[in-house]
């Protein structure tokens, strides 16, 4: 037996364009990595690493676990076909192995046994086999009809919007849309002429012999295993160039970032896994509040990463995001979808100028003497109501402060980092870092969320320990030095993006506000929060829409009842005291405004 | 010419001649902000600048000198910004500043 | 152009019996205006004109560069007044815009601050002893020719048409600041529309050619010339007019200033050898004539009795085209006959001046 | 018998008074020295910041005149007034219970700001010219061609010195900004720029005006007055300014000027006031009893004033006065028949 008849050449050929493609990028990718992240791989590649990405392969790329608790429905469409169609493969390999023993057989031989070995001798356990094909056939063939229903009412999956794909998506998704109803009807075919089959294949193949006479049957018999074969041909040629790439690519990933790969505000190689690991499900639409308040729908991180992959991504595309994060917490691949961002705006707008900022050079504008430092920053010196809770929560706490910038001082280089002037924004990381060492800190304090953020991810803080100023309260209730009056108020806490998905911090704040008042939740909040529309990391929407976003968010705060809005960041504060009727405060306000002194 | 030397030059004129003037940049960065033609001069931006605290840098000067097709230098000094937003808060026409600053970068620098 | 407007602005000119004041400059840039002015009154129009060795400098150059204190120049003037009465004059006419707009600013002072008079005809007595005698009428010379242009008109004989053509000649008047500019009612036509030399060409013959920088000063600003660090300032504005003039192709620039007739026909040499920009045709300059030149040409002077020769830009285009006779080979001849010497060629007049006369001597 | 009084001009604010005496029971009787009723409105197109034409105010007023009856005396000068009546050019004498003075204002004449070469070169025209321009059909340039650069100058006989007009005349500004955004709708390629001093939008939608020529129509506003316009070869008209904002002179082409004329004091207002022995404002429009609770009664009881003969007014806040003034005459007329 050679296991060889024409119609396997379409399926043999797709195959071959897939591997070759698969491994020739996957090498690619993997030799042109930085030399830090080929050792992070060598150190981490025999331990127990490995295992527990192995598990999340499993979880993930065939249970779909994180996609299931976003919408079941949704998790079963994902987990039908990936784990389905993966085991259709395995139980098949069984069946071939059952039947021939373990002798080679080529590829096609195992695709198209039907086909090869329609009346397969196998003594033991064959209805058993043919009742699991069909049963995994049945489970395939149910999620591609939930694909399709998908296309057309997205709203049943929970999703409001579903994806706009490329040409290769296009041919790819209709040749999969095909490849297993055609397979039934093969396979159905197949046992109408020769028997077998189980639930399925068996009595649609009964059905169509009592219906259909054998020449027909005959005539049919071929071209749709053709078909079948040409089909898999198609999705298999045209799968490295569409999404259905992230099907690989996301094993490698998950390995990859179990050895601690991540991706910088530089590109590297290493985002080409991330990038091409996105599936395009779409889950990250509807976080966006770009898409559901302004109804602005080309500029997600699914159309992001998409054009970032296909080298068309626009400046306005690359530009247009909040960079809330909020997309980044929904992603059920957990691609790092902000920083992608950030380096692709790196990419397109860094440009390297030795001289620029050196109007900084001698410049110390700072003033006090003391081991924490405040670093205020730019936008808190236009909320001087904070800055004046500050000195008085300093001053109860008994701390000694030196000022940073208390006469104006230089940004943190957040923002130019944000819109990708990368260069230039280390020139002001050095300078800010000399500054702070210079007058020998151990602690530093900000009321700028997007500063801390900065100040953590990106500067040589070693040594000094970097709070936000809800930090550094609690801190010092905990410890004592602040001893707060109780009250009756009501108070709602805004979530700024930058402090909250950004630095992880949520409960310091609600802490802090629970020992003044009562909090009420808003129906968004945590890692949920909504954005206050105002970010410094989109440079294309307009005041009127910010404007729009604001109001759309404060609403949802001004709905909780509470007599007073907090939040813990001074362009959340400003945004929200434009949008909103209800009396806004700082956490520090608010905390200055209740210190007890016995 | 015989190159004579007389002690001194031909000053060049102050004027903004709009008429030599190139105005097609100053168009094109009008047409994908036209806000930016709302700015009443109130000096808010400058006024509160974190780079103008440091250096001459006149973010209202050199935005109106575009405005006026008078790039020179306007690139160098757009990159005196640093992007902090301040001005984008305190502008009473509310206009994008951080994206104007943006968009006078990319439109008269090399990128 | 509806240029009606000068009419809103006359002021009184008096029919003869002149006190002629000279300027101290024009006698060595131009050196035949003044004499061809007292010519013109004189003969061809038979006028009084008193041309006292007596007067002094008004030393507005040095009041206007901060040098000669008000009190000062008031009591020059005031002895320039003294000086016509007593030789029987009561029309003072000066030949320098400057002096003019001194002469003006001071009889305005002593109008609008009596007190000021009364000190500056004390300051003359003790200083000489002569008794202030105020102008009946101040006029400025061109306001003179101005008055006379349709009686020159009647004795005409070239008029400022281009032979060759037909048509008029192209001609860019050029005011000086200080003849209407402080006081627009001393000037005929007021400061905006000044129509004396307007006034002139147009009924010799010629067209006037309005063009934007018209109102621009010549640049010479008393110390942004003088002062060499300035000097770059006032150049470019003499460049300026330049500039805007030449599309219109004129065929010469009439001055009734003696600094901007200067400025005008000196600076263009000076562009010339730093730029090398010429603004005339052929590599010549565009002409700078003095009103009186003007006059003498459609008079019938001979253009070198006229001093014309003097000029930095060459005049022979310009007297072609008005078709004047003159001898190219007594260009640089003395009233002797001696040979005065030649400038060098320069980028300005190259083409013209050195071959002109080299080929024809 | 009714009580009689007379109102010398037959605009907006003349029109308005006649109408509301009427209905209180007044015999109203206007003077109106043009041959027909309507004063300056009438050579108005479109009225700010509407653009609803002037025609769709004035025709009503001028047909409900007409409609009750209401005596009109056109093509009649006031020449001399008292609290008693007037005194017409002709020599006739109307008496009268009461007097009430809406003569207006006049337009200043910008040829006075010579610099700026209005009657000298073609296409510098005023606003007033622009609107007739409207009015008869079509906006052209003197060679019939269109333009293509077009500035506005607005304060041209407003807060100037030299011309002896200290005082804002109010209407200009916004009249500038819908007159650019007219040229704008009726030149869409053309550049059209504002040059101002102060931008003062003082009234209901004149702000959001404003900034819609901004936004929506590209309108460039330069801080700066011109100092003064030239021919050019081309025969475009060179215009120089201080381009304040950036601390730089600026110099242009274009093709059509447009002087914002402002309001300056009626003429007759120095014999009229003579006459009366009423008082003029140190600007020269007639001075109110008191500008808080006697804006529309002069020192003199018995005569009221209406609309821009006290100050510049716009259209809308001359209509709302002339109820003011009626009411005022009534109290005037209840109390002197008491």
């Amino acid at each position: 037996m050679t296991f060889f008849a024409p119609f396997t050449i379409p399926f043999i050929i797709g195959g071959a364009i897939m591997a070759a493609v698969l491994l020739a990028k996957y090498t690619l990718w993997a030799v042109r990595l930085p030399r830090e992240d080929k050792r992070l791989i060598r150190r981490n590649i025999l331990s127990f690493k490995s295992l527990a990405a192995l598990w999340e392969v499993v979880r993930e790329s065939l249970l779909h676990v994180r996609i299931f608790r976003v919408n079941p429905v949704l998790g079963y469409m994902h987990s039908s076909l990936a784990l389905g169609w993966l085991l259709l493969i395995a139980v098949g390999w069984i069946e071939t192995v059952a039947y021939l023993g373990l002798r080679w057989v080529p590829l096609q031989g195992h695709v198209f046994f039907k086909y090869f070995m329609p009346v397969n001798g196998i003594t033991q356990h064959k209805a058993g086999f043919e009742l699991a094909m069909d049963l995994l056939l049945a489970v395939v063939l149910s999620g591609v009809a939930l694909a399709w229903i998908k296309r057309m009412r997205s709203r049943i999956m929970g999703l409001r919007r579903t994806t706009k794909h490329v040409l290769f998506d296009r041919i790819a998704l209709s040749a999969l849309w095909f490849v297993f109803p055609l397979r039934y009807l093969a396979e159905s075919v197949t046992c109408a002429i020769y028997g077998g089959g189980s639930f399925l294949t068996g009595s649609t193949g009964s059905l169509l012999a009592s219906h259909l006479d054998a020449e027909t049957l005959a005539a049919v018999y071929e071209p749709l295993w053709w078909c079948y074969s040409i089909a898999l041909g198609i999705f298999f040629s045209t799968m490295p160039f569409s999404r259905y790439m992230h099907i690989f690519t996301e094993i490698p990933l998950i390995f990859l970032r179990r050895y601690r790969l991540a991706p910088g505000i530089e590109p590297k190689s290493y985002d080409h896994f991330e990038v091409e690991a996105c599936s395009r499900c779409g889950i990250c639409i509807d976080p966006c509040q770009l898409q559901s308040v302004l109804g602005i729908d080309e500029v997600q991180s699914v159309y992001f990463l998409r054009d970032r992959r296909y080298n068309m991504l626009q400046l306005s595309v690359a530009n247009n995001c909040l960079m809330c994060g909020r997309c980044q917490t929904k992603c059920p691949v957990g691609i790092n979808l902000n920083t992608l961002r950030l380096n692709s705006r790196s990419r397109m707008r860094n440009i390297p100028n030795e001289g620029r900022f050196n109007y900084l050079s001698g410049i110390d504008r700072s003033s006090g003497e003391g081991r924490t430092g405040y670093f205020a920053g730019c936008m808190t010196m236009l909320t001087p109501r904070t800055l004046s809770a500050m000195d008085t929560i300093f001053r109860a706490a008994g701390d000694d402060i030196w000022h940073a910038d208390r006469d104006g001082g230089v940004c943190c280089g957040r923002p130019l980092m944000l819109s990708g002037e990368t260069t230039a924004a280390r020139k002001m990381i050095e300078y800010n870092t000399d500054l702070f060492r210079r007058h020998g800190i151990t602690r530093l304090v900000t009321s700028c969320p997007i500063c801390l953020r900065v100040f953590r991810e990106e500067y040589a803080l070693d040594g000094i320990e970097v709070m936000h100023h809800s930090e550094y309260i609690r801190m010092m209730i905990a410890e004592g030095r602040l001893q707060m009056r109780r009250t009756d108020m009501r108070y709602t806490y805004h979530d700024p993006c930058e402090l909250g998905r950004g630095c992880g911090i949520y409960d310091q704040p609600r802490e802090v506000i629970a020992a003044v008042g009562e909090l009420v939740e808003p129906a968004h909040n945590r890692r949920d929060a909504l954005c206050c529309g105002a970010s410094l990391a989109n440079t294309v929407i307009d005041d009127s829409q910010q404007m729009r976003i604001a109001r759309e968010m404060t609403g949802e705060l001004e709905a909780t009842g509470a007599g007073t809005i907090v939040t813990s960041c001074p362009l959340c504060y400003k945004t929200i005291k434009r949008a909103a009727g209800t009396e806004t405060k700082d956490i520090s306000e608010v905390v200055a405004e209740n210190i007890f002194q016995p | 010419m015989s190159g004579l030397r007389f002690g001194y030059g031909i000053n060049r004129p102050r004027a903004i001649d709009i008429d030599s003037n190139d105005l097609r940049k100053s168009n094109e960065i009008l047409r994908e902000m036209p806000e930016l033609q709302t700015c009443i001069g109130c000096g808010s931006c400058t006024a509160s600048c974190t780079a103008g605290n440091l250096t001459e840098f006149n973010f209202r000067r050199v935005h109106t000198l575009v405005r006026r097709g008078e790039y020179r230098s306007a690139y160098e000094e757009m990159n005196k910004c640093m992007l902090c937003g301040k001005c984008r808060l305190v502008c009473p026409r509310g206009i994008n500043t951080r994206g104007v600053a943006m968009l006078i970068k990319r439109k008269l620098g090399d990128f | 152009m509806r240029r009606s407007s000068w009419q809103d602005y006359q002021k009184e000119i008096a029919d003869d019996k002149y006190y002629y004041a000279r300027s101290c400059i024009r006698q060595n840039f131009f050196p035949g205006s003044e004499k061809a002015f007292l010519d013109i009154i004189r003969n061809d129009l038979g006028r009084d004109v008193k041309d006292d060795p007596l007067h002094t400098s008004c030393t507005g150059i040095g009041y206007h560069a901060d040098v000669v204190p008000f009190e000062t120049i008031m009591t020059v003037v005031a002895r320039q007044f003294a000086l016509m009465g007593e030789a029987g004059y009561e029309n003072f006419i000066s030949s320098c815009i400057t002096s003019f707009g001194i002469y003006t600013e001071i009889l305005n002072t002593w109008e609008e601050f009596p007190e000021t008079e009364e000190r500056t005809r004390e300051y003359l007595y003790k200083a000489t002893g002569r008794e202030l005698v105020k102008p009946r009428t101040l006029a400025h010379t061109s306001d003179i020719v101005f008055h006379f242009r349709d009686s020159i008109a009647g004795k005409m004989r070239r008029p400022l048409i281009n032979v060759y053509t037909g048509r008029p000649l192209r001609v860019v008047e050029h005011i000086g600041c200080h003849y209407a500019k402080i006081f627009p009612k001393s000037g005929i036509g007021g400061s905006e529309f000044p129509y004396v030399l307007a006034g002139m060409i147009e009924s010799w013959g010629g067209e006037v050619v309005d063009y934007p920088e018209r109102r621009h000063c010549c640049g010479f600003g008393f110390r942004n010339y003088l002062v060499q660090a300035n000097r770059g300032y006032s150049i470019a504005n003499s460049q300026k007019k330049l500039e805007s003039m030449a599309p219109y192709r004129p065929d010469f620039i009439v001055a009734n200033c003696p600094g901007c007739a200067m400025f005008l026909d000196k600076w263009q040499y000076a562009i010339a050898e730093m730029e090398g920009t010429i603004y005339g045709a052929d590599g010549h300059g565009i002409p700078v004539l003095t009103y009186e030149e003007m006059a003498g040409l459609v008079l019938g002077y001979d253009p070198w009795q006229l001093g014309m020769q003097m000029h930095q830009v060459d005049v022979e285009p310009l007297l072609d085209k008005m078709g004047v006779e003159y001898d190219p080979a007594a260009k640089y001849l003395g009233q002797d006959g001696k040979y005065i010497g030649k400038p060098e060629r320069t980028v300005v007049n190259d083409g013209c001046q050195g071959s002109i006369y080299d080929m024809k001597r | 018998m009714k009580p009689k009084v007379v109102i010398a001009g037959g605009g907006a604010a003349g029109m308005a008074v006649a109408l509301r005496l009427e209905r209180l029971g007044v015999e109203p009787v206007i003077v109106e020295r043009e041959e027909r009723l309507g004063g300056k409105v009438r050579g108005w197109h479109k009225l700010f910041p509407t653009f609803t034409p002037a025609a769709e105010v004035l025709d009503p007023l001028v047909a409900q005149i007409g409609r009750r009856g209401i005596e009109c005396r056109t093509g009649a000068a006031v020449e001399a007034l008292s609290e008693h009546g007037v005194k017409l050019a002709s020599g006739q004498t109307i008496e009268a219970d009461a007097v009430v003075v809406a003569t207006g204002f006049t337009l200043f004449d910008a040829r006075r700001k010579e610099e700026y070469g209005y009657g000298i070169y073609d296409n510098v025209v005023t606003s007033a010219d622009l609107e007739r321009m409207m009015n008869e059909g079509a906006v052209r340039l003197a060679d019939g061609s269109t333009p293509r650069r077009i500035a506005l100058l607005h304060c041209v006989g407003s807060r100037d010195e030299k011309v002896c007009q200290r005082h804002c005349s109010k209407v200009c500004c916004i009249t500038g900004v819908k007159q650019a955004i007219e040229l704008k709708k009726m030149f869409p390629e053309a550049d059209v720029f504002n040059f101002y001093m102060d931008i003062r939008m003082f009234g209901a939608g004149y702000e959001e005006l404003y900034r819609e020529a901004q936004q929506s129509y590209n309108i460039h506003f330069v801080r700066g007055r011109i100092s003064e316009a030239s021919p050019m070869i081309n025969g475009r008209i060179q215009i120089k300014a201080e381009d304040t904002l950036t601390g730089r002179p600026l110099r242009m082409s274009i093709d059509m000027l447009v002087l914002l004329a402002g309001m300056r004091a009626n003429d007759d207002n120095a014999a009229l006031a003579a006459s009366a022995g009423l008082a003029l404002a140190p600007n020269g429009f007639m001075q109110s009893a008191d500008p808080f609770l006697g804006a529309v009664r002069s020192p003199r009881r018995g005569i009221f004033y209406a609309g821009a003969v006290t100050a510049p007014k716009s259209l809308a806040d001359t209509l709302a006065e002339a109820s003011l003034t009626a009411d005022a005459v009534m109290d005037y007329l209840n109390s002197v028949q008491r």
